[in-house]
């Protein structure tokens, strides 16, 4: 639409005025109206430079930009508001600095109250928050949700029977960042079950951790897992102990414990940077059971091939939800995986649609 | 599992050390060859109007220099050939030494360039994504001096820039976040600026989908392979390419490595079955 | 009153930003741009708050004799170290309390603060990193193991990747004719990166996006509050 | 006396540069004192760029300077001292207010700017008509990324049992997320050794200069 109209204004002018346009002023859309687009041609009379200005007062003029290219557009965005006319000129030199014409035109800028090339980004939103929240509160309203098994939890009977039978510890670590991190969040709801089940067997748990506030968050959940399973008697206050901040130093010493202790099953589940390379290694040539999880995708390789198993980027969470059953973590990953049917669904629509040649989706969906 | 036929490994950090020291020294200059994408980066710079203006955002630390110092020199070397000027950012408070540092590095092979004319250094900013998204709306309130405590509004550099609109394109050399996603996901999917950018080897998987149709990236330089790539389009060769030997005797090392542990494990196991009946 | 609040400024700091997005008219424009200011100006207090209690910590550490100690008292001085030249002199041209120090720069080449960082802090970070190229080597040595299927072909696709992206791949295949260039190394490894990676790439960056999604919603809406702390 | 100082600089870096080093043999006082100096001299810069860069021109300034323009900034300031009284554990709760806007800024911001850029143009950027290539090779290719993106997204549904199509779709998956691991695995051994070589371009060059550097 908007090309037509500038189409018929250079068509009228030139037919009105015959003279060439060399300078459009146009409201800059779906904004509050603080900004004006200048786009100018001169490959007519050929320029070398062109200088545009804008009337501030009554014959005086502000720079507004300068190009040596025939075409372009420029934003002018300072102190422009919305229903005012500004007027602008144009003036053009040739190769030596000497003025070829001068043009003048105006043009003044409007507000919008709905930015219109965003529409498909509102309706994804609009549905993905219903799903999200309707999945809530259906799972707090006591609604069972179904999540699929994880595989990589299978390996925790299979480590703590291992570890009960060899009489070697546990080891597990919770991540190096600090409580504020989702990851660490979900390691810990896995160590909650896991401690549990430590306890009903009589297996020995390790947990070093990096982080104060891990520490004492750590400590509770172990200490009441112990009481759950009805042996609180069991529970070791220095099992969960704090070892340093700092990345390499936690590392050394997790090393060192596992070069020690040689427990029978490590667990690495929470956010890891690169230590998770030297964490897998070690485990490995141990010979523990292995199983790791993290959503730091570039990490994810070191614990694949070093560790027997993996819970990948998003499985961190699922897996927390599904031993917590927790309605929010639980309703949201509901919603979320809404979302991945959509985009699924969408896709491949769209996928047929461009083989045919119809690309009305793609455009609609395609946001600038 | 196999672990008394460990050797010690120590002996092989030697062997890494030596193995990536030997190539330094005596040089092979092997052959290496451009890929698209390196190339993509090659010609939005090179199709940008004379006087067009880009911003450039250094958003690394010297952990990551051997990598993305020498893809910063050469793009800053092809802008000011093409006569684009440069707006420098920081999103990582150290990205400022990495600018300066560039520009000394660069200063006697372009004597006339002038600061706060053909380029300025606007230097660091907090906040990551969200500082980014309001560059776009208030650019003069996020910087409103530069690096050396100048108003922005007597830099001539900077006539015009209100927001990203009359931003050429945007650049960003990144180690990490806040770093070369955020602006794409602002500069490029909010805004509408043409984005490209330079990242470390480690984060190049996680970036390369934005290198698509859509043209959320136009062209993505990873790692130091990205660097000497670039360094060949521009015929200026540098610390990047004088690496890439070092780089495939390590790969090697590393390769060799790898065939050498599986065998040893399958060898292991063939012999614990054997051994098991 | 300790966390309505806080709930309630969440809440509608989050839906003006999501309205301003799509209402481009007066209010919502301003408000949010003046949010966002106000984003840079808090997160500065933040990093300043990170340091300090950075400060704190080893404070406490020196204090109780925890085990180490001594080296914490190193991490203090040269972070005072750091912080009082920084303020004298300033660094690059950015001049400090004292000014520029033109004598003391003129000596050292750079500025003191800029010295430090130069010839102590850019090696330090820069070794540490490279530290793991070591860890790589012998932790390919010792565990990169294909026991499955699946890390079967992460190690091939490792592989080929590592060969394509040095010279040693062009080397290596470099004979091919044209018409089996597409088994030549370099190509098979940026084949291997724009199709097969990014589908995974993608479906990783979907799931997440999701995830982060969910979770944006969640704060806005009240019902995940552990940012506030302890009930 | 700017040469002496110069080549101090450089003997100072290849020191610390061994002082980290020796961790490789084994974790010793010298690679403790390193990486505590490391860790000081990181916290001095911050501070002192975040006072003269952010602090200093985009909140003293305006409010010394341009008072009655910039009165609004009030509220920021306030709000940052709120935040630093997190330091005190008796009044720790007044930090939730200037969180509560940090976290609500970075929630709107981000439930937009991740599904623009991370869902719905990831979606379009998909939308392609895989037959439309150069060659037969990228034809291939173009197959590959749809159908690995849609196979890798059903291996993160979790909402029903992954048998039947949909454990096949889930496996071929995990297939494509194995091969994306792998050019992960590939990049990051990279950007590793670039690192050492580096190191090394220092030591062999600046340092040593056996090299040029």
């Amino acid at each position: 639409m908007k090309n037509i109209i500038i189409f018929l204004f250079i068509f009228f002018s030139c037919f009105l005025f015959s003279q060439e346009v060399l300078l459009i002023i146009s409201d800059k859309p779906n904004d509050d109206g603080s900004a004006l687009l200048i786009s100018w041609d001169t490959s007519q009379i050929v320029s070398s430079k062109i200088t545009i200005d804008r009337e501030i007062a009554n014959g005086e003029f502000i720079s507004i930009t300068n190009s040596e290219e025939l075409t372009g557009t420029f934003e002018d965005g300072s102190n422009i508001n919305p229903g005012i006319k500004y007027e602008y000129r144009l003036t053009a030199f040739d190769n030596n600095g000497e003025i070829i014409q001068i043009y003048r035109t105006s043009g003044e800028s409007s507000v919008q109250w709905f930015n219109k090339k965003k529409i498909s980004l509102l309706i994804f939103a609009i549905l993905i928050t219903i799903s999200i929240v309707y999945y809530i509160f259906s799972a707090r309203s006591g609604k069972d949700l179904y999540i699929r098994k994880i595989s990589g939890l299978e390996s925790m009977d299979e480590s703590v029977g291992r570890a009960t039978e060899m009489g070697r510890p546990i080891l597990f670590i919770p991540g190096t960042l600090d409580l504020d991190d989702m990851q660490t969040i979900a390691g810990l709801t896995i160590l909650r079950r896991l401690a549990q089940k430590a306890a009903e067997y009589d297996a020995k748990l390790i947990v070093p951790v990096c982080r104060s506030m891990v520490l004492s968050t750590a400590k509770e959940i172990v200490k009441e897992a112990y009481m759950k399973a009805g042996r609180p008697d069991a529970y070791d206050p220095d099992s969960v102990f704090y070892l340093t901040d700092d990345q390499f130093g936690y590392v050394a010493g997790v090393d060192g414990i596992i070069v020690r202790e040689k427990p029978a099953a490590n667990f690495f589940l929470g956010a890891f940077y690169a230590e998770s390379l030297i964490l897998a290694e070690t485990g490995f040539s141990s010979g523990a059971i292995q199983t790791a999880g993290t959503a730091m995708p570039s990490q994810l390789p070191f614990f694949v091939v070093a560790c027997d198993y993996t819970l990948i980027g998003e499985e961190l969470f699922a897996a927390s939800a599904y031993l917590s059953k927790d309605p929010h973590q639980l309703g949201s990953l509901k919603g979320q995986d809404f979302g991945k049917a959509i985009f699924i669904v969408v896709l491949m629509i769209g996928i047929i649609l461009e083989i045919s040649g119809i690309h009305f989706l793609k455009d609609f969906l395609t946001l600038h | 599992m196999g672990k008394a036929k460990q050797i010690d490994r120590r002996w092989l950090f030697l062997l890494i050390f030596f193995g990536v020291a030997f190539p330094l020294i005596f040089t092979l200059g092997l052959p290496l060859e451009t890929t698209k994408n390196v190339q993509m980066v090659y010609d939005l710079i090179d199709n940008m109007p004379k006087g067009s203006k880009a911003l450039i955002s250094f958003d690394y630390d010297p952990a990551s220099m051997p990598e993305l110092h020498p893809m910063a020199k050469a793009i800053v070397k092809h802008c000011f050939d093409k006569d684009i000027n440069l707006i420098f950012t920081a999103m990582w408070p150290m990205g400022v030494q990495m600018a300066d540092d560039i520009i000394y590095q660069l200063k006697d092979d372009y004597p006339d360039l002038e600061y706060g004319e053909d380029y300025v250094n606007l230097g660091f900013k907090a906040g990551g994504m969200i500082t980014i998204q309001s560059m776009g709306k208030n650019f003069r309130e996020v910087f409103p001096k530069d690096m050396n405590g100048n108003n922005i509004d007597e830099l001539p550099i900077m006539e015009g820039i209100n927001n990203f609109s009359n931003i050429g394109f945007v650049f960003s050399l990144s180690a990490g976040a806040p770093g070369i996603k955020e602006w794409v996901q602002i500069a490029h999917d909010a805004y509408g600026r043409p984005t490209s950018g330079g990242v470390t080897g480690v984060s190049a998987p996680a970036i390369l989908p934005y290198v698509n149709e859509q043209q959320q990236l136009t062209g993505l330089l990873a790692g130091l392979k990205g660097a000497a790539e670039y360094e060949i389009l521009l015929k200026a060769p540098g610390t990047a390419i004088s690496g890439m030997d070092a780089q495939s005797a390590a790969h090697l090392i590393i390769i060799i490595f790898i065939i050498i542990g599986n065998v040893n494990y399958w060898r292991n196991k063939k012999a614990e079955k054997m051994g098991g009946k | 009153m300790k966390r309505k609040i806080p709930l309630l400024i969440t809440f509608t700091v989050g839906i003006i930003l999501i309205i301003s997005e799509f209402i481009p008219h007066k209010p919502f424009g301003q408000l949010s741009g003046e949010l966002e200011i106000w984003f840079l100006i808090i997160s500065g207090f933040a990093i300043l708050l990170g340091q300090l209690s950075l400060f704190k910590v080893n404070i406490l550490k020196i204090k109780y004799k925890q085990r180490d100690w001594q080296f914490y008292t190193i991490t203090l001085i040269s972070f005072i170290i750091m912080v009082t030249l920084g303020f004298l002199w300033g660094t690059g041209k950015s001049a400090g309390m004292l000014g520029h120090g033109e004598a003391i720069s003129s000596m050292l080449g750079y500025k003191p603060f800029d010295y430090l960082f130069h010839n102590i802090y850019q090696h330090l970070q820069a070794t540490m990193f490279s530290l793991l190229a070591f860890f790589i080597a012998s932790a390919a040595y010792r565990a990169f193991i294909g026991r499955t299927v699946e890390s079967n072909l992460l190690l091939a696709s490792a592989v080929l990747v590592m060969l394509g992206n040095t010279t040693l791949g062009s080397l290596l295949t470099g004979w091919l004719p044209e018409s089996l260039n597409f088994l030549h190394l370099p190509k098979v490894s940026e084949f291997i990166m724009t199709f097969p990676t990014t589908a995974g790439q993608r479906a990783i960056m979907i799931g997440a996006g999701l995830g982060i999604i969910g979770s944006s919603l969640r704060i806005i809406l009240g019902i995940e509050r552990s940012y506030l702390g302890g009930e | 006396m700017e040469q002496f100082f110069a080549t101090l600089g450089i003997w100072l870096g290849a020191l610390f540069t061994f002082a980290i080093f020796s961790f490789l043999y084994k974790d010793n006082p010298f690679y403790k004192t390193a990486e505590q100096i490391f860790v000081g001299l990181s916290a001095g810069y911050w501070s002192v760029y975040t006072i003269f860069f952010i602090l200093i021109p985009n909140l003293y300034e305006p409010l010394t300077q341009n008072f009655n323009a910039n009165w609004i900034k009030l509220i920021p300031a306030i709000l940052g001292i709120m935040m630093l009284l997190r330091l005190i554990p008796k009044i720790e709760w007044v930090s939730r207010f200037p969180l509560s806007i940090v976290i609500g800024t970075t929630s709107g911001v981000f439930f937009l700017r991740y599904l623009k850029s991370d869902v719905l143009n990831q979606l379009t950027a998909t939308m392609i008509n895989p037959f439309l290539g150069e060659s037969w090779v990228i034809v291939i290719g173009k197959i590959m990324l749809i159908i690995g993106t849609i196979c890798g997204v059903v291996y993160f549904y979790f909402s029903k049992k992954h048998i039947g199509a949909l454990g096949v779709s889930a496996k071929i998956g995990i297939y494509f997320l194995m091969v994306s691991f792998g050019a992960a695995f590939g990049y990051t051994a990279m950007a590793r050794i670039s690192l050492l070589i580096g190191r090394l371009q220092f030591l062999l060059g600046d340092w040593l200069g056996i090299i040029q550097p």
